[in-house]
């Protein structure tokens, strides 16, 4: 082995003394080694990851089974169709992803660069269509619990994008324009490596927009059509309109209770009532409060408290659940998983536009793939992860 | 065989290619992917936050001198405690041995040239440095007063720097991660032909059960600090009752990785351990299999256990009894060790220099630490012990006494090779000595404080206690003098130490094959690979005053002389 | 180092050599793909029934089977040294220990839990968007 | 004094509960067990260590040596140990947990940084008082972080959780005086939010008399206003000596003033301003304390009439003979109250005395006296037993 390529630091990784491959680290013997120690690695990682998310599955199972009634009222206000559609946008780039490991250990150059970017492009649009989803909430004020806001009482109207989708949208609009710009240099130098880069962000950014796109399609469409959501967003976009009532607060929590009870029907106020009766800290809790409050001016009660007192215990309904907070709780959760979630995301398609670059090099071959199949299998556990948060959060009631 | 210009060439050609000299500059250091040069930066950091920590502690000391506010408030005492505590565990003890001398003894050890990923390994010094900056940054800053456990709500409501100092810990729990993945790959996919696992020296198996825990427990503890910065950001209400939040719940969650953490702590120190007792005993290891296993069974029960630092936490009586009985299941191999220890010494010859004298004070310590551990994990004791002095000294005993002066063994045992110089042995005894004497002087009062009913992380204390207080900080002053001889001795070895020979101690693990210091690539020629405890063909050479292999133990591997440089 | 400790490796299937490399067959990655496609419209259709309890159960079933797949097939769980999975599904014991021990202390503890109202002011916070 | 340090040992606070005896005896079974391994170990050591040296004349064997009936031995008997004392210690643990059927219910409330007792009468008290030789049971809650409630010479201790009500008993067998401390690190005054000689173990008839006085409260608002500051846990951040800081401002020479927020706004402290403080305490904080440890709020806790006696009692804080009477060592006496004018003329006979005992033994100022009759809304705590 040579000396002076061996230095610590200066030449490490480019090791040729085996001939095999350019990226073979001088401390392993040979390319088999090396790939079976970093997916070795890999795995590894992926059980830190297992163990991270962990957490906050437990956080999910302790709520969920100390208050199911809660989760009954809060997941109506997660829609459906977009789970679903994210879902199968996220199996469909696991498939492209499975696809470009094989075209790496084929030395099918042209079809890695193409899977890795449809790859990134699905990831896109997942994220778009999750800002969808996020920005719709903010605005309804189903935020965690220490700022959620009941959906009993009256509130902001809300009706199109909401301005928090344009700052979402600042960073994807820049990355259109920067590698649009970078695109059309390269294009224009004839520089076939960087235009095979610039390209596919390009798209990857603009499937930010389609994402989002189709998230409002489908995020209106479901207010239209969907009860259980109409319910939910009744006081912003439908007949109920009770804006500009702060004062009034009492009329508006008794017509959301009626409300509730009239659309949701059968299914869904029955168990609420019971599993509420069935707690008896509520009860007590609803009294004390009751009984304390004759003492009490209205110096410091807010608006809000004097709609929560309104609120009797004998009829314990989902405007009950919802004053509690314990749908903040869930709210808290929501983000927790699917921000954590998202990053993940994130850091994917980061690592992602590094092996397109690498990709458009020329680099992979069938002795050297473990990049790729690395990456592959993080995006997987990200993948599954998700599989899993789909019907914990959004189906099952 | 013309002996002297091939032995000057050959020594020559050691002090060009030594690790420390081949390459110079800064930034040869700082951009480094030598395990050695990284396990060297390593030890001064870890050294660094040790200092400071300990400084900390002598400060903590001095203020319990009286009952009342000596020359502390409450709220400065309870940031020094919270400091002290943090710095301790997140800086100093979780990197010692893994990390400082973990990074450079495993890959020698297994006669490999790096770790397995050393961009990795780089990236995670950086990782604990930039945790380090930021952690005492915020720290310091405004003053964290959570103690080092972050307990909601507490946590939540006081004024400070919380989330930073949560953050700094989410990253130093990435460093600490990133290091023990590149242990288990390393082990598993690069020991030499040969070496199978139970060819494997101890000091590996017990790191790779302490890597075992790092993968596996340390994201938890990831997830648990981002949630608790979430709570504070966005009162996201999972720990804090405030939104029908449970704080107990926090304390799994924060338990779940820091009792497995504990054992992160000790392992390795029974790693040198082992090693340490057979080398200067010169003697086979007592129960190869035993200890090994015990290292494996160790991490893995370690994680069935962590209630049981809530037993008065509002736990459930049914979980309480649980995780008292698997307390008692991670007592045994634990007591499995300190009798194949000793055993090991029988019918040997024991050599009793710095290294063995720390190594016999770790088997004193520690059975003192470990047998208190009864009262703790027995349920109607630890009622009354629980969150008093008592259960101070006991983590003390185990984690200082233990695993501080475990890695002090080990920096003294392989100080030659990693420096290439030899300390002076009697000063290296007498800090030995003082660092003994005077830890005892501080925590046995401990013990006796705890059962009286002092409770721990008090700036003020009835009168009653004051004067074991005294003792115990008479004490402190005693063991810290003494470290500072400790410190004294290997910064004079630096400076005025004779020469190393490869093999000042007679061990026959693989680290003794190369020179000291080794060369920047390790080993010349791939090392003999024998069993790690077999010393029959070592014979101790006065003119080098080392030891050397007399006859190899295999026919068909080469002189033990290396063969020149191949340039 | 002449060659490395862990030498078992698993086998190649399907006679393809391209080194340790073991490209997966695109009919298999497509089957996959359209099984995982399938599972996920079933698991949405049966959410559409009230099963009461069944229905977590059944929904995490049919999670199950395609994160199965996904880890077999996507991710060469099948084709993939034994070693990695092992230690790839022991960290879902773990888990388990985890939030079981977590859920079980909870559970046994809640009836000396007392649950508070929580404001939740609508009318005090300003909207950022407005 | 009665302090009951008669049988403290080298190891041991008094033997006060009957937990006591079973704990002690446990704790020093572990002691012999764990000394005989540690003798043992060491002796073995230290032994191997001289016996074996490396010295002139001296070879020792260095091949490996191996004996499975030794590790078989080594591992079972500690096996054994171990179990025995886990099954002795779950058994003084149910012991612990399980309260007899008759029991003696006390409701502590802990905040930062004081305790108060709640008895079945309804009084309410800064100082624990128990009858000797009776079950007592607490019922515990913590307003705002952890807190742990430990007395030594009872071997007792449990965790307050915020959210949870937590439940610990105990059965005093001795009279005396003993020690409180909080165990749960709980913020700047965790190492003073102890009752030093602050659990009162005396006889049932003792504890009958006691109960009975605690139960009545000044009548005068400026006294009940005191009553109310020395024992709802306003007295361990707020002093009433003029500018001295304990964590929140001093209430002397207050009432009246103009002060400036945190915000800089400028609010004049009188009665709206009192009240807004006590029921939601981070709303005005005042320039220079938000950074101070968070004031729960009382929201819920006091009555008007208690609102309205703490508001006199602030107003009173504005004279300076008054200030000088309750920034003594004694704080307000039944005599001072009654000079002062803000005494209660028909009761004050029958208690003086009494009250006066008790001011001296607990040196803090305590007086026996019982809640307000505000109806049904007494306190949170009387009802959410219900």
């Amino acid at each position: 082995m040579s000396a002076e390529a061996a230095i610590h630091g200066e030449a490490h990784g480019h090791d040729d003394g085996h001939g095999h491959s350019p990226f073979l680290a001088h401390h392993f013997d040979d390319a088999e080694q090396q790939y079976d120690s970093g997916k070795l690695g890999m795995w590894l990682f992926l059980v830190t990851e297992v163990l991270f998310f962990s957490g906050m599955f437990c956080a999910y199972a302790l709520y969920r089974s100390l208050h199911p009634e809660v989760w009954t009222f809060a997941s109506q206000f997660l829609n459906e169709t977009l789970g679903a559609f994210n879902t199968g946008v996220l199996l469909f780039s696991s498939l492209t992803m499975a696809w470009g490991v094989r075209c790496a250990q084929l030395r099918q150059h042209k079809g890695l660069v193409i899977c890795l970017a449809m790859t990134l492009g699905c990831a896109a649009i997942f994220l778009g269509v999750k800002a969808i989803e996020y920005t719709h909430k903010w605005d309804l004020g189903l935020l965690p619990a220490g700022s959620y806001e009941s959906q009993y009482l009256p509130g902001m109207h809300h009706s199109g994008p909401s301005s928090w989708l344009y700052v979402l949208s600042a960073i994807p609009a820049l990355c259109v324009v920067g590698f649009g710009i970078w695109y059309g240099l390269s294009l224009a130098k004839g520089d076939k490596q960087k235009s095979e880069v610039a390209g596919p962000l390009l798209v990857t950014a603009l499937c930010y927009f389609v994402g989002v796109g189709i998230g409002l399609a489908f995020e209106s469409a479901e207010a239209g059509e969907h009860g259980d959501v109409a319910h939910a967003v009744a006081h912003t976009d439908g007949e109920h309109t009770v804006d500009g009532h702060a004062g009034d607060a009492h009329a508006a929590a008794a017509g959301g209770d009626e409300h509730a009870t009239e659309e949701h029907g059968e299914e869904h106020v029955e168990e609420p009532v019971a599993d509420v009766a069935a707690s008896p800290a509520f009860q007590s809790e609803e009294l004390n409060k009751l009984l304390a409050s004759p003492g009490e001016t209205t110096m410091v009660a807010s608006a809000a408290e004097e709609a929560a007192q309104v609120a009797k215990p004998g009829e314990a309904t989902e405007a009950e659940v919802d004053q509690r907070g314990g749908a903040g709780l869930f709210f808290s959760i929501y983000y927790c998983m699917t921000g954590v979630h998202a990053i993940h995301i994130l850091g994917g398609m980061i690592v992602l536009t590094w092996l397109l670059v690498r990709a458009t090099k020329n680099h992979f071959n069938e002795e050297y793939f473990g990049p790729v199949d690395y990456v592959g299998l993080y995006w997987h556990i990200v993948d599954l992860i998700w599989i899993y948060l789909f019907p914990l959060l959004y189906l099952i009631k | 065989m013309s002996a002297v210009p091939a032995d000057s060439a050959r020594a020559q050609q050691e002090e060009r290619e030594n690790f420390l000299v081949f390459s110079k500059g800064f930034l040869s250091w700082a951009l480094t992917l030598d395990h050695k040069r990284i396990g060297l930066m390593y030890l001064i950091g870890v050294m660094s936050a040790f200092f400071l920590a300990g400084i900390l502690a002598l400060l903590i000391r001095l203020e319990l001198m009286t009952p009342t506010n000596t020359y502390m408030n409450n709220q400065t005492y309870n940031q020094i405690f919270t400091l002290h505590g943090a710095i301790m565990v997140f800086l100093f003890i979780i990197p010692s041995v893994p990390a400082a001398l973990g990074n450079f003894l495993v890959p020698i050890m297994l006669g490999a040239k790096d770790v397995a990923f050393p961009r990795l390994n780089l990236c995670s010094f950086y990782l604990w440095v930039s945790g380090a900056i930021f952690f005492l940054a915020a720290m310091f800053y405004t003053g964290l007063d959570t103690g080092w456990t972050f307990y909601t709500p507490y946590s939540t409501t006081t004024q400070g720097p919380v989330v930073a100092a949560t953050l700094g810990v989410f990253i130093l729990g990435f460093s600490s991660i990133f290091t023990g993945l590149n242990f288990i790959v390393t082990i598993n996919t690069m020991r030499p032909p040969g070496m199978s696992w139970f060819k494997m020296p101890l000091f590996l198996w017990a790191t790779y059960a302490t890597s075992i825990i790092q993968v596996l427990a340390t994201p938890v503890l990831g997830i648990t600090v981002l949630l608790l910065a979430a709570e504070r950001l966005m009162h996201i209400g999972i720990f804090d009752p405030e939104y029908n939040g449970d704080p107990v719940t926090y304390q799994h969650f924060f338990w779940f990785y820091s009792h497995p953490a504990v054992y992160i702590m000790i392992l390795p120190g029974m790693g040198i351990i082992s090693e340490l007792m057979s080398v200067h005993s010169h003697k086979s290891i007592f129960g190869y299999r035993f200890i090994a296993y015990s290292s494996i069974a160790i991490a893995l029960f370690g994680f069935l256990v962590w209630g049981h630092h809530m037993f008065t936490s509002g736990m459930a009586d049914v979980t309480t009894i649980i995780f008292s009985a698997l307390t008692f299941t991670v007592s045994i191999p634990s007591a499995i060790k300190v009798f194949n220890w000793l055993a090991t010494m029988y019918k040997g010859t024991v050599q009793l220099n710095t290294p063995m004298l720390y190594a016999l004070s770790f088997i004193f310590l520690f059975t003192i630490g470990g047998l208190t551990g009864l009262w703790l994990g027995a349920l109607s004791t630890d009622r009354v012990l629980h969150d008093t002095y008592f259960v101070v000294a006991h983590f003390h005993y185990v984690m200082v006494g233990g695993t501080l002066v475990g890695f002090l063994g080990g920096v003294f045992h392989w100080w030659p090779k990693m420096t290439g110089k030899m300390f002076s042995e009697l000063w290296g005894k007498v800090s030995c000595a003082l660092v003994f004497i005077g830890f005892n002087l501080t925590f046995l009062p401990q013990f006796v404080l705890g059962s009286r009913g002092m409770p721990r992380r008090y700036a003020q204390y009835v009168p009653e206690f004051q004067e074991l207080h005294v003792i115990s900080s008479i004490g402190a002053f005693i063991l810290g003098i003494g470290l500072f001889v400790a410190l004294g001795v290997v910064i004079h070895s630096l400076m005025r130490g004779r020469k190393a020979p490869p093999n000042p101690w007679g061990g026959a693990t693989l680290e003794w094959q190369c020179s000291s210091p080794p060369p920047y690539y390790n080993f010349a020629t791939p090392p003999r690979v024998n069993d790690p405890y077999d010393y029959t063909p070592l014979e101790y050479r006065d003119a080098e005053r080392g030891w050397e292999y007399v006859h190899p133990p295999t026919t068909d591997t080469p002189a033990t002389e290396p063969e020149p440089a191949r340039t | 180092m002449a060659d490395h400790a862990v030498s078992s490796h698993s086998s190649h299937s399907e006679g393809e050599h391209h080194g340790f490399a073991h490209p997966m067959p695109v009919w298999q990655l497509l089957a996959v793909f359209f099984a995982l496609i399938v599972l996920t419209i079933l698991t949405v259709y049966q959410a559409t029934f009230d099963l009461g309890n069944m229905e977590l159960v059944l929904s995490l079933f049919i999670a199950t089977i395609k994160a199965s797949l996904v880890v077999l097939f996507f991710m060469h769980m099948l084709y993939d040294k034994p070693l990695n999975a092992i230690i790839f599904l022991s960290s879902f014991i773990f888990v388990a220990l985890f939030i079981g021990f977590t859920l079980m202390d909870a559970h046994a503890y809640q009836d000396s839990v007392e649950l508070k109202q929580v404001d939740s002011p609508r009318s005090e916070v300003v909207m950022p968007g407005e | 004094m009665l302090l009951a340090d008669v049988n403290e040992t080298f190891w041991f606070p008094p033997k006060a509960s009957t937990f006591a005896q079973e704990t002690d005896s446990f704790f020093m079974a572990i002691m012999w067990i764990s000394t005989f391994f540690f003798v043992l170990i060491v002796g073995v050591m230290l032994y191997f260590m001289t016996q074996y040296r490396r010295r002139p004349g001296y070879r020792g064997d260095s091949r490996a040596l191996h004996n499975n009936a030794l590790e078989i031995t080594w591992t079972v008997i500690p096996t054994i140990i171990v179990i025995w004392i886990f099954a002795r210690g779950v058994y003084g643990y149910m012991d612990m947990v399980r309260p007899p059927a008759e029991t003696i219910d006390i409701n502590v409330t802990a905040r930062k940084w004081d305790w108060s007792f709640q008895y079945p009468n309804g009084a309410i008290s800064d100082t624990l008082h128990v009858p000797v030789n009776k079950a007592v049971r607490l019922r515990m809650r913590s307003v705002d972080v952890l807190h742990s409630f430990f007395v030594p010479a009872f071997r007792a201790k449990t965790d307050l959780v915020p959210g949870r009500v937590t439940t610990m008993w105990f059965e005093p067998i001795q009279e005396g005086i003993y020690d409180l401390f909080c165990t749960e690190y709980c913020g700047d005054q965790h190492s003073e939010m102890i009752k030093r000689q602050g659990v009162f173990v005396t006889s049932y008839d003792e504890y009958e008399q006691w109960l009975a006085e605690a139960a009545k409260p000044p009548t005068h608002p400026v006294a009940h206003g005191y009553w109310l500051y020395a024992r709802r846990g306003c007295k361990s951040c707020h002093s009433v000596e003029p500018d001295r800081r304990i964590v929140g401002p001093s209430f002397a020479k207050s009432y009246g003033e103009s002060l400036t927020t945190s915000t800089g706004e400028s609010v004049v402290f009188d009665e709206n301003y009192i009240r807004e403080s006590i029921l939601n305490p981070q709303a005005k904080a005042r320039e220079g304390y938000q950074n101070a440890s968070q004031m729960p709020s009382y929201q819920g806790q006091l009555t008007e009439d208690e609102l309205m006696a703490i508001t006199a009692f602030l107003q009173a804080m504005k004279q300076d003979d008054f200030i000088s009477v309750v920034a003594d060592e004694d704080g307000l006496t039944k005599e001072d109250a009654i000079s002062l004018g803000f005494g209660d003329e028909e009761d004050s006979a029958e208690t003086a005395e009494a009250g006066a005992q008790e001011e001296t033994a607990e040196g803090d100022g305590t007086r026996p006296e019982s809640e307000e009759a505000s109806g049904e809304a007494t306190s949170p705590d009387a009802e959410q037993d219900q």
